[in-house]
């Protein structure tokens, strides 16, 4: 009954990585099969970026009203509806699918398959009983929710993200175990709406792949919204109550709550995909690829959240654009994993660029930082926010990392990944005097202060 | 064979430039930080470039044209 | 009476021009004397971009509220209590005027000296009866709020933003003389308060400044804020009424509200200086310099809102910097006017650096043009905002203009800011693939789109 198909390439997976090749191999004339078993769009799009940032921006909106006597206005908070924040959710949700799809459709040499696929030849899946053959294959299967042993998931008390993106009400209380990206931003967004809230981390810090002073910062600021946490205390073990669940930490420590949502991490989807099979190098469970995203097998890339690495839509874009080109034969530039702008969306936001100051120091010997406090800059005293933003440069070289916390300053790293990825100096873009008054001028106070022409800085 | 472009290598003077010598500029060499990015990924070395530029700026064509000489000479 | 003090540098007036001006020579070594009428700080900080944007602020914190439930959130907007907005304001001009004081101070080789100050030599200015001489002088006097012939502003019910900025309640109705940036921020601010608001302007259309599809874009949002306005109607008179002001504008239309708010531009605070005395040339009130800020007098230099050009704080800042470092001998860069950055702060909001289409146009003959508009964009869909990302490059050339409208996009000026003014190709952003999901992230798919690699764009 199979009737066999052939492509330029072959696509596994429909998720940022995976339709992100498509339509950069559809733009160079290449033809194209994207085999996706469920919606396009992946995690990113239906279960995560998208909307929890939803969910986070109701958040904000419900503080601006919690908070809104501060700035003279008199509103009041009566509560949040969750049904009426799922429909807004979901109505960005299906509005960007809508065009995800359709542009798919007009991009032009791309084929959607809906279906499950599996690799039955190097560069051959089979799905729906029928055979697709690229002279390419590119596996973007994505990743899933991770567990940790002797903990259940029943998505009724004990949750992962997809299921906290289905809940319709607020919980009064809630447990989030791991103080990584996504746990603390449901930690925030629900801490907005009113629940009570404890984040339990094993690591020593919140948000620990971030810089030392920004997870300072962050917890100071969860602090003082009343977000509970405890870090350096690994979890080790749940029971369920009569109305909701009992964490226990080490040291015997327990916390109620009437949820526990399962923030440890993602891993990689790559099981039964007849990978192992076919010659397909497997590390822990992800695909080993070489600079250039090539598996161990020839003609076969891997990109996305299966490629050891920062799991981030935009990565799995920019991963997918590289291996559309390089089979265009454009041989791209390889990309510089440490230049991907990275954001956390909880309140006050985070966002990074480059290296830390603790990896700056290990790679460079000597380095320089600059540390400007958002105490100084007039658009963040009119948000009533703190942070900083801080630079890390070689000594007498480029700036090799920003790190900056506050409200909003997720969008400031636009700018900043324009700093590390072109190499500039603090005196490039010192010469550049920002808009006044905004919190991207922190970003150029910043290099001011770091070029040794200080402006608003008491020095 | 492939031939050094014709340029004359800088065989006028300019007039001394009015303004002194302390550039403004701190970085090592004399480009915008996008050309400096250009000639890393194409693989040329920036201080084997003779600039064109404004103020002794290498300028993007200077970056191309030497990557254009370097591909076109195989070493 | 007089004793006589010598400084490298006077600088006359304490505003963001004349400031900056001291602090970078502080930061060189110089000695300065700062001479200052009023406060340090001068219009920005006291009656200009830091009050008004507090006020912008509170605007979007009652439309939040108003507008809450479309995200599922319970709140109500009772309304707007200007002594509470008012004490916001301060609070936040206090505590960054407070800032400035000790910044001056802590700096070294800073002398502020209090009090009116008038040229008596090319280098000296007299102040509070005594000689102040420098071996350079800087002029920073700042503007004032022009009015019209037959325009009798009495700080009651014709105002200037001075005394729109002291109002103690909202207004029920206003009439904006021009819709300028000043204009449109108090238009914007004063609707989100609930106000009626009708702009009128005699040239064709609103923020004329701009590129004619921003204009378009403002126009459209503010007949969907209920913001009403007409463009290419000079003013011709307004009469006193029972309870407020009847306006009148060219072909005879009357406009009857509560107040007349004059914003039809900024003037140069050059009379009466002593400037002509010594032999400063003015042109129409201005003052004269050339590239490098020299006015037609050795060793005095401008700065500011004097200086014929873009009227903003950062300008004056940056020109500041400049001055002082021509003065220590580090020959700058001479200022890219096109190259500063600007921001119109009403909802939605206006960025724009570089040249608009219709200029660049002219200059470069050929260019192309890029609309990425921000249905496609993630971020802005969560945000229900409006709006386009513009490109304008010279064809095959670097981006020469960026324009942007839509809430929140003041903040994207500052990546804005490096791509024009490094003079970057599209393809050298296009590199760079921007966190998912920002509003940045749409100044990235722009470019990704002209350089001929479109992502999420149906094309
Ligand atoms: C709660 C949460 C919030 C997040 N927030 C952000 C954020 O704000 N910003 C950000 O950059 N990243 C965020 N991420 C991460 C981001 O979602 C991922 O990095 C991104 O989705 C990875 O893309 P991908 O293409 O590798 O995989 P996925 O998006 O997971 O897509 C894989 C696709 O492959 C399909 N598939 C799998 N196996 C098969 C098969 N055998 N046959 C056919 N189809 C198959 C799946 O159905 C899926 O659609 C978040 C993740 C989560 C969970
Ligand atoms: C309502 C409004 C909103 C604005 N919003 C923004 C914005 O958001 N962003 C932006 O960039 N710009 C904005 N501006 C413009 C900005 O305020 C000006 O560009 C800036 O203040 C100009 O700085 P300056 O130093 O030239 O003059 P000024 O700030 O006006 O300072 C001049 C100073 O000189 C003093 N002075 C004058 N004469 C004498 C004398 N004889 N002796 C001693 N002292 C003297 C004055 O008291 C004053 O303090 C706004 C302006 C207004 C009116």
């Amino acid at each position: 009954m199979s009737t066999d198909s052939h492509f330029d390439l072959v696509v596994l997976g429909g998720g940022s990585g995976g339709y992100a090749t498509a339509l950069r191999a559809g733009t160079l004339g290449l033809s194209v099969a994207l085999i996706e078993k469920d919606k396009v769009g992946g995690t990113c799009l239906h279960r995560g970026c998208i909307p929890t940032k939803a969910l986070l921006h109701a958040g904000e909106v419900a503080d601006a009203a919690r908070e809104a006597a501060q700035f003279g206005v008199r509103a009041s908070l009566d509560g949040v509806d969750m049904a009426g924040v799922n429909k807004y959710k979901d109505g960005v949700v299906s509005r960007l699918y809508k065009g995800l799809q359709s542009t798919l459709k007009v991009r032009g040499g791309i084929t959607t398959i809906e279906g499950a696929g599996r690799l039955v030849g190097p560069t051959t899946v089979e799905v729906n009983g029928q055979r697709v053959t690229g002279r390419n294959l590119v596996l973007a299967t994505g990743s899933y929710s991770k567990s940790l042993p002797g903990l259940d998931v029943d998505g009724e008390r004990i949750l992962t993200s997809e299921h906290a993106l289905e809940l319709d009400h607020v919980p009064s209380s809630v447990v989030v175990l791991g103080g990584g990206v996504i746990g603390v931003e449901f930690a925030s967004a629900w801490r907005s709406f009113g629940a009570d809230v404890t984040v339990v981390e094993a690591l020593p810090r919140l948000v620990a792949a971030e810089d030392e002073e920004v997870s300072k910062a962050v917890e100071r600021a969860f602090r003082k919204r009343g977000i509970a946490f405890s870090t350096g205390t690994p979890f080790t073990g749940v029971e369920k109550t009569a109305d909701g669940v009992r964490v226990t930490i080490e040291g015997g420590t327990t916390f109620d709550a009437e949820l526990l949502l399962v923030a440890v991490g993602r891993g990689p989807v790559t099981a039964d995909l007849g990978l192992a099979e076919q010659g397909v190098v497997l590390e822990r469970g992800f695909v080993r690829t070489d600079e250039r995203l090539r598996t161990s097998v020839p003609n076969v890339y891997a990109v996305g959240d299966i490629v050891p690495g920062l799991q981030l839509a935009h990565r799995g874009f920019q991963q997918g654009i590289f291996v559309a080109e390089e089979i265009a034969g454009l041989a791209p530039t390889p990309i510089d994993e440490t230049g991907i702008p990275r954001v956390t969306y909880c309140e006050p936001e985070v966002a990074s660029v480059g290296l830390t100051e603790a990896a700056a120091r290990e790679k460079y010997g000597s380095v320089e930082t600059l540390n400007y406090n958002l105490g100084g800059n007039g658009k963040s005293q009119i948000l009533k926010t703190q942070g900083f933003v801080k630079l890390v440069r070689a000594t007498d070289g480029p700036v090799v990392g920003i790190h900056m916390v506050g409200s909003r300053v997720g969008e400031l790293i636009g700018e900043a990944q324009l700093i590390y990825n072109w190499e500039a100096y603090p005196s490039d873009v010192a010469q550049l005097v920002h808009m006044h008054p905004t919190q991207n001028e922190a970003l150029g106070e910043a290099h001011l202060a770091l070029a040794g022409k200080p402006l608003h800085v008491h020095s | 064979a492939p031939t050094v472009p014709a340029t004359p290598p800088a065989a006028v003077t300019p007039p001394a430039p009015v303004a002194p010598p302390v550039p403004a500029h701190a970085g090592p060499v004399l480009a915008k930080p996008p050309v400096r990015k250009l000639a890393k990924d194409l693989g040329v070395d920036l201080r084997t470039v003779a600039p064109t530029g404004p103020n002794g700026t290498i300028s993007r064509d200077d970056v191309t044209a030497a990557h254009a000489a370097a591909t076109a000479t195989p070493a």
